[in-house]
């Protein structure tokens, strides 16, 4: 058991697995040298060297073509696209490539990789360099989506990022980083479409994502203060999805409150809300709420920003409001 | 043989408008006869593949789109015989040619064309994405530029493990103004990939010529010094000009040597896909275009060296009798059953999102 | 009152808009001499010329990013991305820059143009030409987002959002380009974020776009062979949403159905469905369920295309199913 | 005046590592004695402002990220002179000095920076979108190589309105790797739209080399011929060589003659941002280009001239004394308020998507 920070689980992710795999390789804009602009790959370039951990241009279409190439006839190759925003230059072959050619060759290749990304607000960037978007993966058939919440679970869903056959968009939140957690020693895999149940309540169910994981627990003891005894779940695999947990959390408390980072419109929430809404009807007591940045573009400064991503406060009030309705 | 042939036939045939046989890149060695007989059979084979799912399309036969290489046969066959088998082959929706070159089954790429289960895809990727892996073609791919960038990949991880493999990527004029390619030959020039890039210049893009939007009277070569490469210009009605110049470029990338960026200058003698007519193309220019037909070239070449006329006609027939029974196996096969659907979408064979 | 298809619909309303206004471009690949590969530009070029009329290379981030330097800079100008596939190689000028710079700016500079796009599939062309790709830029804030489905329409919302101050993208379905539709004559201009009631039922309201707005009416009349009435809303402008008629529909049935031609999630319909769950909880007689694509890319084979994408005769039994339960 | 005091004080300044003097564009006519002391006063006023955003990072009053232009002065300030009021400046998120040199309000840029009300764009935008419209600042984008593409739109409008205004386009040498920057200058090239597109060659993208991943030595000059454009590669430390390239780029662009593509040889003092050391530069580097400072440069220069310290001295101080009184103005203003959270999303002010 040692503590961690949410960036050097991921360095210690890919070390596990660059040591179990010759396949595996590293490939992006200054992840070699100079361990990431996130400094979540330090330490990989100086124990593998340059032929496994590959610096490249600023060329994201080619990265991530090299990455798919590389992925078709042999390879791992885990590719970083430092910013999650910047998938908007390279998306033709995420979405279009990578993501169809499985299904378009009937299952003539595969595509074992994993595309890691820096992904959130709350860091003061602005609106070209804060965004979630899992949504964006996770409307595409063909990609898995992944994003962890501690650096435990970091390590164990990257691992099992890696191992898997499918391409894995990897959803790193740049707010959680710094974060520390206990991870346990020795090799760590975990499994990709489960969900976790952190906390387990009676009055409502709130489900969360990433960096509003912690938000969400946070709210639920505020809650617990006021008599209101919440579940947490957070859903940490987009695709696959767990509906199972969550629809077994939800039947129980009758109340489903979805907490998301991503602007309002066509998020994991808005998916998660269908699924329940046709699948547990029945077990519904009332409205389900989805609790969301508003839809629109980040704002820069710090005052508004933390106005515009969910807040503790805003979760617990919004989730008090509506179970006194 | 090839060359005081080459000489010969070329005398025989007035280079059309848009090609300066002064400008273009003479490649060294020659090409055997066996060879030569067989640039011969496939450029026929694909012409008369080629003619018959134009005819099927007429039909309406095959549904959706389709990109013929009808007049540009040459590229493909010279490729396929300069490659090795296990070099990787990254074509375009126009891939028909290129996919056969590789000796990929004629009923599967028919098959695939009329979306039946016999198809190379089982009907599920068409006529844009054809694809067999076995035989090295690692995909077609109908977004223009993108397989510029994926074929990097193949040649990387053929480094990163010492394989002496070899990817070439086919791609069109209109291909070298899309930002992919100028990533693609960057990196594959910085990391010496062995990634051989083949323009098929045929002067249009969809229905607009390519020299009114683009910045240089060359499109590929005269983009190859912004990469450190050579600007090599070829024939491309030419096989033997094509095999090999081929031949040098993979040859070199296998070495070591890093990327090649050829422009090989052709025509289509139809239009861009089935919807279209060409009618936007000059008159005399598709004349002259029609009349330097490579295989009309290619067998007056093969005469001239002595070959008789009733050893090419048998390679004639021969093809005729491939494709007429590629076509009835293709039709004879049922359509895709919905038992596919839903299949291969993941490497466990299914497509479920959630448990 | 003019018959005209959808495809001539497009060029009508281009002639309108650009005769009324010289500011009005239009640019694209092969959109001028060739009359666009979807020939829903025919006639524009000879009628307005090369200086307003472009033809482009193949270059989807300079034709976007020209179109928004110029949208920021005095023009209007209505760009044609061929395919909506191909939004995937420009979509950092469409969602990074032309959805935020406005925002980002605080309002200095603001972006009239619109995004015209061949989307949707039934045309056989496979995986990367078929695609519906409303929900790509529904969630992205400062994006508005049309998608008619008939003639009529198409004049009325793209004069509409020439006209509009904000970024619009247009989704023109291609399997609708060869239907034809009653045109009234003279000046048309419609309203963005208004849904049509097409047809009012009792039993269950099914909201369907575009494509599938004439497959669900023509469910509808086979609900009503078997006795069940349904109301049809067509809700041809996802952003801005018409929430109140969808509210207001669905109140008055109690069952809300979604017919959607992309894949399965995260959809407008999952957003629909997430707004109805919340705000007319209590008017829902039963289940939400979303008819759709499944999550797969879309098949080339016809047979198995149209397996894919929701028909009459799928949206009429699972509306009949739901209804029995 | 300029030419010959140039040489002088070149020769007081030996050229670091990676400058060649002799492969240098030379610019033809001169620099007015007024324009001089301008071009001083710019470079004073950007390297204090610059100095005093850092400072204010660490005291963390600046969140978030920010890049400098410290050492790169002399570009920002050149354009600025040669540019007309009218045309439009396309800047990147290492944007500060372009939109001071452009006579925005400093005190908007700092408060920006801060994220308060009086900032440029009420904090909402932030140190990386920097834009004032009413001084033809058209923004400042932070997606590497976008910005190349919308300065085309900016003049394509002119051009079709009949005005006679230039975009200028700035970047850094490892934008030029980028897709956007190869469809950018292509279609300005075919198009003959007045742009300038100006790289700043700083050697370095963020921690990495441009060199080690770049094909051709020279990042953007060497690209050049791809486009049908001349490589110009000049001095981006000399403010005097940088107008007047910039003066005759802008003409030729406003007399139709269509874009240029313009390097200039430069080097940041610090970190690609913020958070950077910049340890991944050799250290003699680092010191050379320090010692070759385009402010201290300029003076000497200046004084070579025969301008007197004291003017100059005085320009110092004027130039504090408007950093000081900015940063004192920017402090005061208020935080962002909510009221601005959900405006401007929509041409209407607001950001309803729904009714
Ligand atoms: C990114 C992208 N833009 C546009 C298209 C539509 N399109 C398909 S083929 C084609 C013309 C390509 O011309 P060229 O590269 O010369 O190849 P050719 O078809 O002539 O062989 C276009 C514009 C596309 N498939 N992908
Ligand atoms: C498409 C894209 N990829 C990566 C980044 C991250 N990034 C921001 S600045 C930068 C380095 C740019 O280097 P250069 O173009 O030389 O400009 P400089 O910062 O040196 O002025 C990178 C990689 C980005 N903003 N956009
Ligand atoms: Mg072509
Ligand atoms: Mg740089």
């Amino acid at each position: 058991m040692a503590e961690l920070t949410y960036r050097e689980a991921v360095a210690r992710a890919i070390a596990q697995e660059m040591e179990r795999d010759e396949s595996v390789v590293l490939i992006g804009e200054d992840v070699g040298a100079a361990g990431g602009v996130f400094k979540a790959t330090v330490g990989l370039f100086d124990k593998f060297g340059p032929k496994r951990v590959r610096d490249t241009p600023i060329s994201e279409q080619a990265i991530l073509g090299a990455t798919m190439g590389a992925a078709m006839t042999g390879l791992r190759p885990i590719a970083e696209v430092m910013f999650a925003d910047f998938f908007a230059v390279c998306w033709d072959i995420v979405a279009n490539q990578i993501a169809k050619s499985r299904y378009m060759t009937d299952g003539q290749v595969s595509f074992p990789l994993v595309i890691r990304a820096g992904n959130g607000g709350g860091l003061r960037f602005g609106a070209q360099h804060s965004q979630s978007i899992e949504n964006w993966a996770m409307m595409i058939p063909g990609l898995k989506v992944v994003a962890p919440a501690t650096p435990a679970d970091v390590v164990g869903l990257l691992a099992a990022a890696v191992r898997d056959d499918d391409p894995v968009v990897f959803c790193e939140h740049k707010a959680l980083y710094a974060s520390k957690g206990e991870v346990p020693d020795g090799e760590i895999v975990d499994k990709l479409g489960t969900a976790k149940v952190l906390r387990s309540g009676s009055d409502a169910t709130i489900v969360a994502l990433a960096n509003m994981v912690p938000r969400a627990l946070a709210a639920a003891e505020q809650l617990a203060a006021n008599g209101i005894d919440a579940t947490v779940v957070d859903v940490r695999s987009l695709v696959p999805l767990d509906t199972q947990t969550i629809l077994a959390e939800v039947s129980k408390t009758g109340r489903l409150f979805t907490v998301e980072e991503n602007p309002r419109l066509c998020g994991w929430g808005a998916e998660v809300v269908s699924i329940v809404s046709e699948e547990c009807f029945d077990s519904l007591d009332g409205p389900i709420v989805r609790i969301t940045t508003p839809h629109i573009p980040l704002p820069s400064a710090d005052a508004l920003e933390d106005m515009a991503i969910p807040s503790v406060d805003r979760i617990t009030e919004v989730v008090q409001k509506a179970l006194q309705e | 043989m090839a060359v005081s042939v080459k000489n010969q036939a070329d005398a025989e045939l007035t280079a059309p408008p848009g090609l300066d046989p002064a400008s273009l890149y003479q490649p060294s060695g020659t090409v055997a006869p066996d060879v030569a007989l067989t640039l011969y059979r496939d450029q026929v084979r694909m012409r008369r593949f080629e003619k018959r799912a134009y005819d099927l399309f007429m039909q309406s036969l095959v549904k959706g789109t389709s990109h013929l290489s009808l007049g540009m046969e040459a590229i493909a066959a010279g490729f396929g015989q300069a490659m090795q088998p296990r070099d990787y082959t990254f074509a375009t929706y126009r891939g028909h040619a290129h996919t056969l070159a590789r000796g990929a089954s004629m009923t599967g790429v028919m098959g695939e064309l009329l979306g039946r289960e016999c198809g190379l895809l089982s009907g599920k990727g068409g006529s844009m994405h054809l694809t067999d892996v076995e035989r090295g073609v690692m995909g077609s791919y109908a977004i223009v530029g993108a397989h510029l960038t994926i074929a990097l990949g193949a040649a990387w991880s053929a480094v990163y493990r010492g394989e002496d493999r070899v990817a070439v990527a086919f791609f069109g004029d209109g291909a070298t103004n899309i930002g992919a390619f100028h990533e693609a030959l960057n990196l594959a020039a910085v990391w010496k990939l062995p990634v051989v890039f083949v323009c098929e210049n045929n002067f249009y893009m969809e229905y607009t010529a390519i020299d009114s939007v683009t910045a240089v009277p060359r499109p590929a070569a005269d983009r190859a010094g912004a990469y450190g490469l050579e600007g090599v210009v070829i024939n491309g009605n030419d096989a033997d000009a094509v095999y090999l110049t081929a031949r040098e470029a993979l040859e070199r990338a296998r070495q070591g040597g890093g990327p090649s960026l050829i422009e090989a200058i052709t025509y289509r003698h139809g239009g861009h896909s089935r919807a279209d007519p060409g009618k936007y193309r000059p008159k005399d220019e598709v004349e002259a275009w029609t009349a330097y037909d490579p295989v009309v070239l290619y067998r007056s070449r093969l005469v001239a060296a002595g070959v008789a006329e009733a050893e090419l006609d048998a390679i004639d027939a021969a093809a005729q009798a491939e494709v007429d029974s590629a076509t009835e196996e293709a039709k004879a096969s049922p359509p895709s059953g919905a038992e596919r659907l839903l299949t291969n979408v993941w490497a466990d064979g299914g497509s479920a999102w959630r448990n």
